[in-house]
């Protein structure tokens, strides 16, 4: 094992982690006051609770070899971790290492998803979801696409989660905002833009170990992908900015974090594929076809509240496709469109209708019977949602003042 | 002059400024505070966890307009009718307290009384 | 004893209060709210950068003096002077608000009228 | 009617909200304030530790409730001992002002006056 | 030297730098809105005071040779570290590197203790007590641990701190709440949960350096200690949780992040030691002791005011012993009672025992002593508790807005 | 290529990446409220915009060969990076990764500048300010220093940027604010003093990656640049802190964040060449030298509204010149002052003084060309700076409450 790859398989470990309380914050800030606590505590405990399930059996049924089912899901021969010691060796470092950084991809796409129903949706429900969903869409879906399964077989490029984590998310937001419904009072201003600013830094900085980090080696492909990350990041955001300023005379700061994370999730399949050009033709176009699709649904009557599927199903599909236009030999050892193989776009295309219909109807049919357990149920009650969740969920503040409080 | 100050709860203050303009009101003000009523406070969670703790302290708005005497009756009613909970109305659903304005002031005209309102 | 409520733009707090002092107000206190009269409130981005709503919602500061009624017009005087824009004064400069006082109580030493101004 | 507005220490709101539930009153409502009467203001560093500065800022808060005359005299009662500091009192404990109200209403049930709060 | 331990170390260094303002904000959250810019400062003045000791005493104090007093402390041969260049070599990566990551824990442990006297200590002293704590607690407990003193003699095992910091910094906090006395206003809730969620996220991330790091290599055991830090913080959190739902009816965001940290401790001892289950059962065991012992504590009559004893003494204990319980040879080649070897269990508890005392009695000594110190003292005046100590030790209060400030 | 640096410079890039949104919210809880979203966006947006410009031209002018022109500035021949492959190698790890690391060090230099004009800058010539400063100022210089011009030759040591990025950025702050003017209403307190904690606790921890990075190696040299880095930082906030309390009676935590930053600053062109005593006195000096020059430019008639000047211009000229003074052949080869080479300080002092006339004097020409240009113009008008950036150039409000907003 080399310790060079070890080590950057952990930071990037580490550094994705830090990206779910990025999302929190940056979710955090985009809701009222009332509900900051209940938007944080989302993907605060997709972390606990993912990381329980992953270990137990997630792990086992993404990345095993699950027989004569293998094409769909993995096994449970690794259910608890067994038999995968410290010496297991994932290719020049650590399985267990291997596993820390799967985990973490698990942890953040369910936490992507409630920014779909914040501000209405049940927490100890959400609990419930996040086991369900990890188990019978997370994990079949990362199965599919990297962990031997017909994704794979099919030749799709997805470098570091582009359909497995984006689409699949944006997907499933859609699913929830349709079955919890709209918002009673939807707030107009988001409560605290330094929040999502911050969030969206903590995004962009957890990302470099997303992107780069699935290289799952410290070389030239990793540095390139770190890259091609920025760069689509920069532009996206910078594309964002100025649509809003023509439109608008102004650059709002909310705008501008959306239009990054906009392109740090749609250079994430390509990001080890294509150079710094198709990076930022990949950043432009995030930009403007999130942005249009955010002002679409906008107008739809779904209340995907943070625009979850603008920009993480959007955009997941855009750089899903994208990859297969920009991707080059040269970096990734596969040709697209642009170098004279248009068959890879058409795979591209068809590994993102495969996720988008099996999360889609999975997600709601989870959802359809969580709603009709007893004690559980998707949506809080009239006044819950009216006091706010903080309180009604959690018995909490977000801040308090001395003296008056 | 009149200074109506309206007590309503947060999520309604879109309504209630909305019904205020709709009954001629142009002027007005208003911030948030903690109050209490018949409703006599929010639970919070205390002991990181272990125990509820019963908190006089609900999060109300405190609209403010000075108006003209005769539109007395008109602002209760706008402020009634978009400030009362659905149905019967809720504890908490607020009051407005009435009191005289003596002087009125226009700061960038110098204006006085009625004028400046 | 009079109250005396001025609604200024919050960059302006330095100047009314020294202006305040100087007509020999010895105390007050403020408060940041958000206010709406002709000035009908500002531009916010929404739609993530994609539409301008207006919001009823200026920024303002209330600044509350209780004082005897002698000094009425030196604190009016004081005020506007010290709150108006340049020039000719500009929509939103505020507006002063004033009502009667029926007895004031020093906490301290329980003094309790004119005495506890 | 009566309109009280006491000033007080933001560390004694929960003692005064207890003495006032004590003496009677059912409903109120408070909010953090900044002030300055006799106690000039705190001591801030300036200059990113090279130099202080007075500012005319003390945070006090604002408990205000509205009472029926006769209890006029327990409620002041009730908040002088509450708020008052240890010992001879101190400079800053706060002042309490009181003025007429000519109307209340119930938003919830539309009742109007005495009957009202 | 090996490049690759060289980066996961100094990386692991910058991770654990990471937690003491993680920390600056949990406990910054926790406390009133008058006192957030002071506690924050206890913790940030932490890392320049301990920086400045340790290069010139502490870091000889802990890990040199102390000669005929080597049982018991250090010497004085690497004051200023005199003698180590840049190619000492400290097996596989530099000995500077190794100072780097000491220094983190050493600048750790005393924020941690503060937890106790937050708003009512003294400032002044407390930079003070910092320079005594170091040098006549912290250092030579090290030294007993983990260089070469008569603990590690006696085969206790503490991968990454579990007595040397937490057990440590959790009766120094009972101490300091003793001699200092109870708050004269303790609040009633937190001023603002976001910032505890938020430094509670940024200590689980620098947790990874600190427990992962201590492996002192990019190998199989550091990321084994990786996941089982994961594992036991999430398990930890998940039952605080739980616990406080079916308490209250409400999952508060302060407890979970409690839980989560209560887990964090308990694991630290043992994170190159245990597999996946005994994480678990490590994390679930700290989520129901702490929350027992955090409630019997606040019926107590100390006012330990942010919960150290519960959260980092018992945390610390708990995860002491149950390194000697859950221990397996196939990880860190000990054995412990569960795979049949009892004895380590008893070793664990007398190094805990040792830790306590000591700690207990000389932190004691040293609050004793500037207590009476003309010009120090440990308590702030009444007033000036009052007022908030932002204002009076700091000339500075936490947020301030426009006009109305 | 060596797995393991090239794992530690990827991280160090990150590192050095999260500094600029750690300054966003230094600066950010330094201003009023109301521009607080404004001034987090000028250090967010020089991420967005440096990137693209690097990307395309900026690696170019600064690290090719300018043939006739090369003492002077490099050339375009890796426009778009064109020539770079996963494969170049630039010392043991990726081409491609040293870009990375470099791009950083170009976004943070410019935000730095933004500190002097906050509160009254336009937004949107701001944005074009970025591209012609890197282009003609940033990339210049950091060719002289790092890219084989003349400042290299001369033999002049800057281990990670003192003057390319300290002195280059303190000096152009000056020339802003020159031709910015003062502000209307200056606070007279910071707004958010936690976020202004936040912010230099994570420049700390970034400033691991830009100076022990800036070895572009892990190893024994790195970790020295890292512990003197810790060091200084620790020595020069307490040198703030006792002169601040001693001066005020208060320790101000701005006072103490500001003196790390200085200390930062001034160890960077040194944290490869000096060892702790050195760094001891780096820090020290910096803490004493940056808060007397603080002082005198709040006299002087400029409105340096956040210090730019006295922190870092005066803060990296100091390094520099002290670079000369504590090199030691022992850690980076060359020996300074002490040890008997008095030529070196001259040599430092050189290349500060011809720093700070290009950067002065280009950065005025930029700025007054820019004033005239029809549709930019530095200043907002009257009423935008009164009602504050947030709502005049961005549409958007900090915080709002729920309620009453
Ligand atoms: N006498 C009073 N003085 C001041 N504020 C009051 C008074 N009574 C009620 N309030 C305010 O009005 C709000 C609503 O009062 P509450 O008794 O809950 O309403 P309702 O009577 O409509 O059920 C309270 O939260 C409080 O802020
Ligand atoms: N009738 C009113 N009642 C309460 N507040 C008012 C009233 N009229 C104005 N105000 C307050 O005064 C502020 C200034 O009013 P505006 O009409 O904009 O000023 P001007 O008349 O000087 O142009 C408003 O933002 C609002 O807060
Ligand atoms: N005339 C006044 N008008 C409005 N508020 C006042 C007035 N006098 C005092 N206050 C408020 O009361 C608080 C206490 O006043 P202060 O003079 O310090 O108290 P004391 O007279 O009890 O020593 C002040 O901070 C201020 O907020």
């Amino acid at each position: 094992m080399d310790s060079g790859h070890t080590a950057w398989v952990l930071v990037a470990s580490a550094l994705v982690f830090f990206m779910t309380p990025g999302l929190a914050f940056f979710y955090g800030g985009l809701v009222r006051a009332k509900n900051v606590v209940n938007t944080i505590m989302y993907s605060f405990m997709s972390i606990a609770v993912v990381s329980i399930v992953w270990v137990l059996w997630g792990y086992s049924l993404a990345f095993t070899d699950g027989g004569g089912l293998n094409q769909w899901v993995g096994g449970f021969s690794a259910f608890g971790l067994s038999g995968i010691g410290v010496d297991a060796d994932a290719g020049g470092f650590p399985e267990l290492a291997f596993i820390c950084f799967q985990l973490m991809f698990a942890i953040i796409t369910p936490a992507l998803i409630t920014g779909a129903f914040v501000e209405r949706f049940k927490f100890t429900t959400y609990l419930v979801f996040l086991v369900f969903w990890i188990t019978l869409v997370y994990a079949p879906v990362c199965h599919w696409v990297w962990g031997g399964g017909w994704i794979a077989d099919l030749g799709a490029l997805d470098f570091a989660g582009g359909t497995v984590i984006h689409v699949n998310a944006g997907i499933a937001a859609v699913a929830a905002a349709m079955l919890v419904g709209k918002r009673r009072n939807p707030g107009v201003e988001p409560h605290n833009v330094p929040y999502v600013v911050l969030g969206a830094a903590i995004l962009w900085f957890g990302w470099f170990g997303f992107n780069a980090g699935s290289e799952l080696a410290a070389d030239g492909v990793a540095a390139s992908a770190f890259l091609v990350t920025n760069t689509a990041a920069a532009a996206a955001a910078l594309t964002w900015g100025i649509i809003s300023q023509i439109r608008t005379g102004k650059m709002g700061a909310v705008g501008v974090a959306t239009g990054a994370v906009a392109g740090l999730v749609a250079i994430t399949p390509a990001s080890g594929f294509v150079g710094i050009y198709g990076a930022l033709a990949i950043g432009i176009g995030a930009g403007v076809i999130c942005f249009i699709c955010l002002e679409l649904m906008e107008r739809s009557g779904l209340d995907d509240a943070l625009a979850v599927f603008a920009v993480h199903g959007v955009g997941g599909a855009w750089g899903a496709v994208a990859t297969g236009i920009f991707c080059t030999a040269a970096i990734g050892g596969t040709a697209g469109l642009i170098d004279g193989n248009a068959g890879q776009v058409g795979i591209q295309v068809a590994s993102v209708l495969a996720t988008t219909a099996y999360s889609f109807v999975l997600t709601i049919a989870i959802l359809f019977v969580l709603d009709k357990v007893p004690g559980l149920g998707l949506r809080v009650s009239e006044p819950d949602e009216d006091v706010g969740l903080d309180l009604a969920a959690h018995g909490e503040r977000g801040t308090v003042g001395d003296g008056a409080d | 002059m009149l200074k109506v100050e309206a007590i309503v709860r947060p999520e309604r203050v879109n309504e209630v400024v909305a019904a205020l303009q709709d009954a001629g009101c142009r002027g007005f003000h208003y911030e948030n505070i903690t109050g209490q009523g018949i409703q006599q406070g929010v639970e919070v969670v205390t002991g990181r966890g272990g125990r509820v703790a019963s908190r006089a302290a609900m999060p109300k708005t405190l609209i403010v307009t000075v108006i003209s005497d005769d539109m007395k009756e008109a602002v209760i009613e706008a402020i009634v009718s978009s400030a009362r909970s659905e149905g019967e109305g809720a504890i908490g659903d607020g009051k407005i307290f009435m009191s005289e304005i003596s002087d009125v002031v226009r700061v960038r005209t110098g204006e006085r009384g009625q004028d400046a309102l």
